[in-house]
């Protein structure tokens, strides 16, 4: 099967940022991602789980976004502007895609 | 005095405040006892829209009363000035820096709808009235107290940002939508709505409370045994004087109005509650810098449980009294 | 004429309309308000278990008469055609391609149980009866019309694909199993049965559909907000017309078949509503290539809410109005 | 005996048990039909916190006789001693293997809450009365079992694991924190409290049974399916007889100690049912060989509908005509 | 720890195909995946969320399938053939497992 | 952007060990990782979905845990010990990260 070099961008977000950093990749000329429900975690500011949450105020959600690897910039500088002062984390990974007109 | 400590310990051995302490106390002992997220925000959307149907209903069947008006823009301003006396609070009691004690301050000009309806079923338990629209004056008390709590940061250096989409995200957001449409539908059905559906907003009212309190025993409890060691004393006498500085302020406003006994009660219960949903996710986008296990932990994890077992019983008191002078 | 008039305000200012309406401005308006999906599925799971219930225990105390059966038959025989009358206007009013007319034909033949809920709600309301089998009717009416739907694709060249394992899916879907699954626990435990569990089918069930209603309105809302600009006049004017004429044509089916006001009111609501849940599912597996948007907008976003608002009001003036010629 | 009949054709034709059924068919031909993981853990919240509170408060009302604490003790001998019977029994009637054998047992010495509800169901159908006490009872009973299963494991030289921190995760499990809570709620709030929350905990209490049934049900049915050709004739033999075992044990103690004919019911109830919630996840950890579809088939998809249907009939019918002796 | 080349393969699909996709990579001979829930995306058909859907209709789910490299052609076909006329998007990522006999 | 090598290692793991896990991880030095929940999946023990679960002895959790290469093995060590016995599936991918001081 014919596949084709794209880059895995996957960022955990505090939840209150969800819908800004879905608007950032989106002005960023990116229109696909997926953003996956997180139970709990921990970090350098502690542990925290769902179920400890009375807001959406303290959960996180994690976004994956599969670009080619020419956008890949575009999409860390635009991620980052939003994040450098916010809880998170961004990982990039080399990936295959099928398809590669869809990204 | 007898009648306080009557009204209390008549409080303290309610289910609701006892579901309350059950959830603290199996977050404390690190049970494996949860309730769902969606349950707990299934839950909360039925407090909302049962408080806020049975206030318009209310307003509905015993008219609205010139003081709505005038009870709106009191709360309001309340909620502006609050803030700045938390903050100057904050400063003298703690050292936390000027952007945490901003934030914080945010939270407790604002309100807590849970503590607001825990009063009602106290009032309510008592064979109390109190004016419909007094929800209608929570939703106004939520949002102004943010304001504040920016300017507070920005004088202070540490820039808060409100862009205009955080100004809906923060008028607009759920529980004040639903709270004040649930109003409406209240007030425009009338009895005949509160007929069509009393079996659901009525009668399993207090049981529901019950299951919801337990649930935020627990996030409380999970939240105190987190912040151990994260807080001085003096954060935690602010977050135990600050809401009766509140309710102080409002009961000669409330009474000015003219509000009955028990809304009065319910007027100084929300000034003395603190916010633990809206304005967290506000500040969260606003005032990233700030920590929010400072500000949870005393909204949830000192304030609300102050209110809810002793605060309440004590501003219901001090209507009483001052009703009677 | 008055009659309409006075059923239609009565109904748009029920709490369970508004509701619906508060959903749909929240949405529009781009609140935060959200039910849970387990909420809302949760509540979903508890109107169709009350409602097949109650109507398996309204058989069981008025007996089953011989109607039941030609009831279910003329529900599956309009199931299927109805889509090929849906299709000829869709073709003519608008510029939907074959693939996706098919598809929404085929909604508009199947049926919608919330609508029909509401209906029952109304009825209720007005003190009307109806049969308690148009439970199991509208369970017969959910599946026929897609067949017809895939037909018409096939016809038109794209190979709508149905496959046992499909097959399955549509008639043991879980919204069919558990409304038929209710009404034989009604039908076998009847009275006692009720008795048992009335305060929990009957009692609160206004207010919980006051709830799924705001969910629905939610959806509702954020799929026009949406699906704005994507579909034409025609398919909007497709979707106020295609439930009048589905209810026009069971009206004299329903009054041949001896239904009393309350069931020829059902019937017709169940032939004028056009289904979101088993349908859509049905055809994302079946015609991949027809636009799910298309569909979910008309049926949810535009008839939903008209049958809601007046079609049932219109629907029940018209069979009262039958009844009386 | 023609009471025995009459006990469980009554029992068989209730909502509560037809639900169930409708739960098994349901998942046996593969319907979609879903419970949401959420609704199902908030059903039975609400389970535990009303049948805990009513034993309270029931214990509050009648006052707490001597047998309290005798009721306990025995609960808990019971509780260790049946895993050593469910073993020998395990050992001759299957092949299965030691460290099997030892995790099935366990889960027969500990107990079913639900069971133990929908006992409490059927008792007050039939207006029988039970001591208040029995939850706490049914709460001693849960842990104790674990023990025995984990030495009858060492014993075979697959060495269990039970360390302090698995300790605290099955003595503070989230139902028995909740049952008991519940439990203290009750006793300390007492008829006040009843009455505060009577609509929430009493009126629905059935109607919430059945939904929760219809899931366990479901739970069951696809666990049947999946577990075909898993267990031989030995096992499912094994899992019917246990419970009549376990209950007969039973029967003489509780006479002994003097219990009410519903109490008795109840404590052959507990002693029949298996667990499968408590059990199964400290198996997981502390015996992870164990394989977990055996002892899940066996307590949920065989055990628990026999008890259900035919068993806690007959133990009432036993503690009827004991009695009567 | 001794690790071993393997293939993450992560598919994202509508909820109605789920099922079949799963019988589908089972009949391909790969019985190890797992199924994570997903809250919402945006893509060419636009933007959705978990709670805008009344219906599962409109939902998605991703799968997590690590597999030897050697079967991952197999796996690909498998998945191409369902997922040509559907909405969804596959990577193929190289990772390292432990236990490799496992997969 | 600035990016630098990571791993990601991915755990998926039974509900009940969940909290065992996270432990571990954190007795192994290891503070930052996130917990996503688990829908179903299929494996040497068959097939399984949450909504045929009546409590949490049944599901599974994925945890997502990105650490500096030279931490990966005390982080491999400390799973493998929790695991071995367990349900369980782990994998370790190249990755890149932003903010590389925070891992
Ligand atoms: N190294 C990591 N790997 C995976 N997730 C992480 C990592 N560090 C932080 N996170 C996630 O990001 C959240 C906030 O991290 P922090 O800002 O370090 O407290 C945590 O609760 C985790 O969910
Ligand atoms: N590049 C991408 N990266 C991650 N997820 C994507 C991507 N493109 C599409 N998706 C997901 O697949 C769904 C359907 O995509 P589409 O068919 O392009 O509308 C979207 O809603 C996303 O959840
Ligand atoms: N190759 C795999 N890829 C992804 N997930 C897997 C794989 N193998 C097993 N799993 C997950 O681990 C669980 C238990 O696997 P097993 O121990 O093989 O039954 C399965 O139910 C899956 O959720
Ligand atoms: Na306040
Ligand atoms: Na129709
Ligand atoms: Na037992």
């Amino acid at each position: 099967m014919q596949t084709h070099r794209a880059k895995r961008v996957e960022i955990i977000i505090e939840a209150p940022m969800e819908r800004r950093l879905a608007d950032a990749i989106i002005a960023a000329g990116i229109t696909g991602f997926t953003i996956l429900p997180v139970l709990g975690g921990s970090g350098r500011s502690g542990r925290w789980s769902r179920e400890g949450q009375v807001s959406s105020a303290g959960g996180m959600a994690a976004f994956v976004c599969i670009v080619r690897p020419e956008r890949v910039d575009a999409l860390l500088d635009a991620a980052f502007a939003l994040l450098k002062s916010h809880i998170g984390v961004v990982s990039v990974t080399d990936c295959e895609v099928l398809r590669a007109e869809r990204f | 005095m007898g009648d306080i400590i009557d009204i209390m310990s008549a409080n303290l051995i309610s289910p609701i405040i006892l579901s309350f302490v059950l959830g603290v106390a199996a977050a404390l002992a690190r049970s494996s006892l949860s309730v769902p997220e969606a349950i707990a925000k299934g839950l909360s959307i039925y407090l909302l829209f049962a408080i806020g149907f049975k206030g318009g209903a209310a307003v509905s069947s015993h008219g609205a009363d010139s003081t709505l008006v005038l009870a709106l823009i009191a709360g309001m301003v309340l909620s502006f000035l609050i803030p700045i006396v938390a903050y100057g609070l904050l400063r003298s009691m703690t050292r936390l820096p000027p952007v945490d004690a901003a934030a914080v301050a945010g939270h407790y000009g604002s309100i807590s709808i849970v503590t607001f309806v825990s009063a009602t079923a106290i009032l309510t338990a008592r064979g109390l009235q109190s004016e419909g629209y007094m929800v209608a004056v929570a939703a106004a008390m939520e949002a102004p107290a943010i304001l504040t709590a920016l300017w507070l940061a920005a004088r202070s250096g540490s820039g808060g940002r409100m862009d205009s989409e955080l100004w809906r995200e923060v008028l607009l957001n759920g529980s004040i939508v639903l709270l004040l449409g649930a109003f409406v539908i209240g007030l425009v059905t009338g009895e005949q709505g509160l007929k069509d559906i009393e079996s659901f907003v009525v009668n399993p009212f207090k049981g529901v409370l019950c299951l919801f309190l337990l649930d935020m025993g627990l996030v409380a409890g999970r939240g105190l045994r987190q912040a151990r060691g994260l807080l001085g004393a003096g954060a935690v006498a602010f977050a135990i004087l600050m809401p009766l500085v509140g309710a102080a302020l409002t009961l000669p406003v409330a009474l000015l109005l003219g509000l009955s006994t028990g809304g009065v009660a319910l007027f100084m219960t929300l000034a003395a509650s603190a916010s633990y949903i809206a304005v967290p996710a506000a500040m969260r986008v606003a005032l990233p810098e700030a920590n929010p296990s400072i500000y949870l932990t005393l909204s949830l994890g000192i304030t609300f449980p102050f209110n809810l077992s002793l605060g309440i019983p004590l501003y219901l008191a001090a209507a009483t009294w001052a009703h009677g002078v």
